[in-house]
């Protein structure tokens, strides 16, 4: 039966009537079609469809979109803002760290999430926050390293907090 | 534009755009999610597709009822495999080879018979996905279950359940007399077999057993149809050939290929697996029935049961070497499960098997055998790495009983320009000892190996890679950039490494070129992204029509200056006359003044290329084993691979990484898992286990140029090569850990601990070994 | 005279000779001149018209793509090897 | 997955009530990381989904002062190993916390919820029984205590009855020279569900040489988790070193008894049972040690 859903997404009010069964991953991509969010497995395994909730990285595919009531929702549609990409996007086309491109979404939002938490990670710290997403075309080497420079470059730069 | 204009490549040569590291074109939408791929299609008024599909590995279909399912809420059509058109066809052509069009029907909609656990029986189209899927269940079929048959030995076995009553081996033209599963038997022989064992002071006869393994996309299959009245359908999906998509489609529909545009929306991996179709001939049959758009899509459960896994395979290795590590002699026999229908890439396993090598007397033969699994597919070098694991594996035994170093054992019997391979065939050009030196002398492997239960093995690998047809269309604006409209689906950043063979061409910046991959109405004829053959052969069209723009843009100057064409030269993007020197202008600015020397400048190119560079590598790794868990655990990697000219090196890298990766997992940790029943056990990400950022280390690349002399830029397939040499790598590595041959694959963490454990004869009783 | 290599699975056909010629200018003749040497091979190397599926010739040591009309110089060596596809 | 209707009350009665609505069946969601996953795939019943996130007793997560500190049914495994004076009490409830799946099922996955599913894999369970959890459990007609390694009584089923949620979970005070770890086997790095777990804890003597008390969970290697008692009493005041834990190794082989799936073979669990009891108990000893 239908209910009625009032959340944010990328700091814009969004109300709907939804099924209590469709996952929030459901609902950004066929009803607020926001299709930048991808579903890979649909069961948690493979963090194509990560959005950030009320701050946390969460997989959507395994949100109900109900429980997003009155949350903040932040997709892949978000990280960038009209001054540009988010460094993490400029890094990861430069790096090449990205090549067919179905799990970039996933990785910028999960990479975007470890470096608000640990702005100077190291190497292994990047591996285990990232282990929840899967890429079957890169190897991971460029994805690590993009991320390793993309902090170098936001300790760097001078500006202040990139819109997150 | 960062990066070196030689880029880092060993022998970067007076290239201003090759060998750079431009920022792909196409990256941008990539990144900010705006890039649509085959599940983000809308289409307005659009029905949802979904299958049902066999519980049983084989089965007969006594009756199948779709009534109920067809009156359930919000159901428009239900198709089955009586619904296909009627036609006299044997034999299609798949854009990328013939295939028999009964079984590529019967696969996608059950004919008389199921299979495999998943083979699609029904199709239904509904108002929502949640209905469609709901109303597949109300669809009643009748079975008379059969016994499975799981593995090639028991198919091959006399007497073993037939999956077609109707098929006889085939060995090149003769029929077995009695009916088989074994749907063919291939033979290669040079030289004398017998004389060369004759000769050899040691034989080493091995036997090998791979597990069935997936291509493991992250982007499930989709495909969306509309069949409009006037007979014109229109297929949307993710596939690595829009052309192969509409020969594909045509021949099973029995329609014309020119009454369907297939658009290849953004691939979102491939790796061989979406080759071939699985939902547009259905979707576009449930559109027609029900006069709407049809969009379907595949759970992941559905990718790895139903579509086309590499096979699994038993493969025997014997080989005759000297006592100074000369091999003599080698033979192997290599069974590859073509699972429900014939058709495994055995004959490619064939072909690589000892390919790395010159060996006078070799006989290879090949069996391709049915089994009650899903119609395996290509995996990036398709049937090379089960090979490769064999032989790879008795090269590192045969080096430590010569007590030869591994890399010298190789380079003794290193395959040359001019070494004849098993299939018949005399290399030209080719960079294999290259890189074998290239590994010698990196300082990986010759760091000491510290630490007990490390270990250190090397593996190398063959891949002939692909020609194929490719068109492209280039066009000049007024603004000096440059349109280079394609039909290779890109997967690696090929609308780059082609953006950047134009504006070396022409003089111009890769900037300044708009690569744009098109659909089947708006660019010619082009095959499959596939056999590691975009940058190579859409990249020799590229280059046809880039010269033709060139001596356009010649003929322009020359009416701009009103003087004879053949006085006009061009150097980088200047035109020039030879007559007065005074008279010279650049590609943009000719392109400006465009409309006064004639109009619009536009010019196409088709090729179908031979001069295919094969590629070579060698791969370097070390591994730790924990003795009381078997878990092996890579600590670092290095792969050495001829790529004859690199140009993009990042996303050349990126192929090598990638491709080594999915080689790993291969190695140790995937593995299709049945059980006696024929069900897959492990459909899902979870157990179907993918390696992850924390299982890896960083992989290190050596790009070696050897250029190809068929390519102008000297460029070699590169995409496939790299998932050839891991498998036995580790196989080596493990034993330099552990003092313990492993032969099946995966060598996972249950196998290497039984191993530890009967070594020490802690296994437990009951447990066979 | 084309040199003709005859793949394994054939020698049984040509009494187990690998090496052969035959007189033609594309692999069509070349085929049906080595059927009157050997009868029966032609039905194993063609089907329907066209070299049997799977099955591709090659011209000194270059793979073609056109098959019978392939054409073949009076110095050429040929040799019939599987298809081979991509992934 | 089949309709049902989702109710996220923000009281515990109101939980309670709808919990136990007649003639329907409904599912607790706390995580949502196991429930979801067999709601769309192996077509578990269900009619109504009560969201208990919103219930200030099972997201409650504070310590109680000296007595030890409560964990709510519902609080995400990130929330517990983020807690910096919690972590250095509780080693092997972090080590558990930090290990189920990747970040993103951290954020959602909660001990409540994993014990609530009790699946034999019991991936955080181990950790829970070598600190001596216990479960506080309400209904409408009251709360009762159960110890954690009573929780889980067969695969997929709990000792609540009907109308009854896991509201909270109790952790004891850590006595001193306290140690605890908790370790799984798994054949990736991360990401799998255990092929076998072992949680370890141990009260060392003032010297730091033998063993006052001790405690080991075993997980994956029985139809529920287990608390191998006979490794309590036959090891108490055993010296600290490698014997001690063969002897604890031995001893937890012998209560192993599970079965081969796809995740792992019978004997290579038992022969894991083992191992990870020996390394953890080691790790809890040199925490322990480190304490002092």
């Amino acid at each position: 039966m239908k209910t009625y859903l009032k959340t944010t997404i990328n700091g814009e009010d969004k109300e709907l009537l939804c099924e209590p069964r469709q996952s929030l991953l459901d609902v950004l991509r066929d009803e607020l079609e926001l299709t930048g969010t991808k579903e890979g497995c649909n069961n948690g395994n493979c963090g194509a469809c990560n959005i950030m909730l009320d701050g946390r990285l969460v997989n959507s595919c395994m949100v109900l979109a109900l429980e997003a009531q009155g949350k903040q929702v932040e997709t892949i549609e978000g990280v960038a803002d009209t001054e540009g990409l988010h460094p993490l996007q400029e890094v990861f086309l430069e790096e090449a760290a990205l090549q067919c491109g179905i799990c970039t979404p996933g990785f910028i939002l999960s990479a975007k999430s470890l470096l608000e938490k640990n702005p100077n990670p190291t190497e292994d710290d990047v591996r285990l926050w990232l282990a929840g997403n899967l890429c079957r075309c890169t190897g991971y080497d460029k994805i690590v390293r993009a991320v390793l420079e993309s902090a170098k470059r936001l300790s760097e730069s001078p500006q202040s907090e990139v819109a997150s | 534009m960062s990066g070196s204009n030689n880029g880092n490549s060993q022998n970067g040569n007076g290239y201003r755009i090759i060998g750079s590291r431009p920022v792909r074109h196409d990256g941008v939408d990539k990144v900010t999610g705006r890039a649509l791929y085959g599940a983000d299609l809308r289409l307005s008024d659009c029905l949802h597709g979904k299958v049902l599909r066999s519980p049983h590995a084989h089965a007969r279909i006594l009756s199948i009822d779709t009534s109920e399912a067809l009156a359930s809420p919000g159901v428009k059509a239900v198709i089955t495999s009586a619904d296909y058109p009627e036609t006299e066809s044997k034999i299609i052509d798949l854009g990328e080879g013939p295939a028999i069009l009964k079984d590529l029907r019967a696969n996608l909609l059950a004919d008389g018979k199921v299979l495999y656990k998943g083979h699609p029986i029904a199709a239904v189209a509904a108002t929502d996905p949640f209905l469609a899927r709901e109303a597949t269940k109300k669809i009643k079929v009748e079975y008379e279950v059969l016994k499975p048959v799981l593995h090639i030995n028991d198919a091959m076995a006399e007497g073993s359940p037939l999956l077609h009553e109707d098929l006889h081996t085939d060995s090149l033209g003769k029929k077995s007399d009695k009916p088989s599963n074994v749907a063919k038997h291939l033979r290669f022989e040079i030289g004398d077999i017998d004389k060369g064992f004759a000769e050899a002071d040691e034989i080493f006869e091995r036997e090998f057993d791979t597990a069935m393994v997936h291509q493991g996309y992250i982007e499930p299959h989709n495909a969306t149809a509309l069949w409009n009245a006037d007979g014109h359908l229109t297929i949307w999906s993710s596939t690595q050939g829009a052309f192969s998509v509409r020969a594909q489609t045509a021949g099973i529909l029995n329609i014309p290929e020119s009454s369907i545009k297939a658009v290849p929306m953004e691939i979102g991996g491939g790796f061989g697996g979406k080759i071939p179709v699985y939902l547009e001939p259905i979707a576009a049959m449930l559109s027609k029935e029900t006069g709407k758009a049809v969009k379907m899509t595949m759970d992941r459960d559905e990718v790895f049961e139903s579509t086309g896994p590499t096979p699994g395979s038993v493969i025997k290795v014997k080989i005759g070497v000297k006592k100074n590590g000369k091999i003599t002699a080698a033979d192997a026999s290599l069974a590859y499960e073509a699972g429900a229908f014939q058709g495994s890439p055995v004959n490619c396993g064939m072909m690589c098997i000892f390919a790395p090598y010159d060996i006078e007397h070799v006989r290879v033969d090949g069996y391709d055998v049915l089994v009650n699994k899903p119609k395996t597919a290509a995996y990036r070098a398709p049937g090379a790495t089960n090979a490769s694991m064999a032989s790879e594996t008795v090269i590192d035994e045969i080096a430590r009983w010569a007590s030869l170093d591994p890399i010298e054992l190789r380079k003794l019997n290193a395959a040359k320009e001019g070494t004849v391979r098993a299939d018949g065939l005399a290399y030209p050009r080719i960079g294999y000892v290259e890189t074998l030196e290239a590994c010698e002398s990196h300082e990986h492997y010759k760091a000491p190996k510290e630490g007990s239960f490390r270990g250190r093995g090397v593996a190398s690998g063959f891949w002939f890679n692909c020609g194929f047809k490719s068109s492209v269309t280039v066009s000049v604006e007024k603004d000096g950039t440059v349109r280079l409209i394609e039909g290779s689906t890109d997967i690696g950043g090929t609308r780059t490494s082609l953006a950047m063979q134009l504006a070396e061409i022409l003089g111009i910046e890769a900037e300044d070129v708009r690569p744009m991959v098109v659909d089947t109405d708006s660019v010619g004829y082009t095959d499959i992204t596939g056999g590691s053959r975009v940058t190579f052969a859409t990249g020799l069209a590229v280059i046809e029509a880039g010269k033709k723009v060139q001596q356009e843009m010649a003929r322009r100057a020359a009416q701009l200056w009103e003087v004879d064409a053949s006085d006009v030269e061009v150097e980088l993007d200047v035109y020039r006359s030879k007559s007065d020197s005074s008279k010279s202008i650049t590609f943009k600015e000719l392109a400006g003044s465009l409309d006064e020397t004639g109009g619009a400048l536009s010019e196409q190119a088709s090729v179908s290329p031979q001069g295919v560079g094969g590629g070579f590598g060698t791969h370097i790794v070390d591994v730790e084993v924990d003795p009381d868990t078997g878990k092996v655990q890579v600590l670092r990697y290095t792969a050495a691979q001829d790529v004859g000219k690199a140009i993009h090196p990042s996303y050349v890298e990126g192929q090598i990484q990638g491709g080594a990766v999915q080689g790993i997992g291969w190695a140790i940790y995937e593995g299709y898992h049945y059980n006696e029943d024929g069900h897959m056990t492990n459909a899902n990400f979870l157990d179907y286990r993918m390696p992850t950022t924390l299982d890896l280390p960083m992989i290190d690349t050596i790009l070696v140029e050897v250029p190809n002399p068929g390519h102008p830029f000297g460029v070699r397939g590169v995409g496939e090569v790299p998932i050839v040499p891991p498998c036995a790598a580790l196989a080596n590595a493990i034993y330099d850990a552990i003092g313990i041959r492993l032969r099946e694959l995966p060598m996972n963490s249950t196998r290497v601990l039984k191993a530890l454990l009967k070594e020490k004869g802690a296994l437990p009783q009951g447990v066979e070994a | 005279m084309p040199k003709i290599i005859i793949p394994s699975q054939l020698r049984e056909v040509t009494g187990g000779e690998a090496n052969v010629s035959a007189q033609g200018s594309t692999v069509l003749e070349l085929i049906e001149n080595l059927d009157e040497q050997y009868p029966g091979i032609r039905d194993r190397l063609i089907e329907d018209g066209k070299l049997r599926m799977g099955l591709a010739a090659a011209v000194d040591n270059e793979v073609s793509s056109y098959g019978l009309k392939q054409k073949v110089s009076e110095g050429s060596t040929v040799q019939f090897i599987p298809a081979i596809s991509g992934g | 997955m089949d309709a049902f209707d989702y109710f996220a009350p923000d009281n515990l009665s109101e939980a309670l009530t709808l919990l136990a609505t007649p003639n329907k069946t409904s599912r607790p969601l706390a995580g949502g990381t196991d429930l979801i996953v067999q709601l769309r795939e192996t077509g578990l019943k269900c009619d109504q989904v009560i969201d208990l996130k919103n219930l200030a007793e099972l997201t409650q997560f504070q310590s109680e002062g000296g007595k030890g500190w409560t964990i709510g049914a519902a609080v995400p495994c990130s929330e517990i190993y983020e807690n910096a004076e919690f972590a250095s009490q509780y080693p092997g409830i972090i080590d558990a916390a930090s290990l189920i799946g990747g970040i993103q099922i951290q954020n959602r996955a909660s001990f409540g919820g994993n014990l609530c599913n009790a699946s034999p894999a019991a991936d955080a369970i181990p950790a829970l029984i070598a600190h001596s959890v216990t479960c506080q459990v309400a209904s409408k007609s009251g709360t009762r205590e159960v110890n954690v390694e009573d929780f889980c009584q067969s695969p997929g089923k709990t000792v609540l009855s009907e109308g009854e949620i896991l509201v909270s979970l109790k952790l004891p005070a850590t006595p001193k020279r306290f140690g605890a770890a908790y370790q799984r086997f798994i054949p990736r790095n991360e990401m799998d569900i255990a092929v076998a777990g072992a949680g370890s804890s141990v009260v060392l003597s003032e010297d730091g040489k033998t063993i006052e008390s001790l405690r080991v969970g075993l997980g994956a290697v029985a139809p529920t988790p287990l608390l191998v008692q006979e490794i309590s009493d036959k090891l108490k005041g055993k010296e600290v070193d490698s014997a001690t834990f063969e002897q604890a190794a031995e001893i937890a082989r012998s209560y192993a008894n599970p079965i081969s799936d796809t995740r792992g073979e019978d004997w290579q669990r038992v022969h894991l049972a083992g191992v990870l009891t020996q390394r953890t108990l080691q790790i809890a000893c040199e925490r322990a040690q480190a304490a002092l």
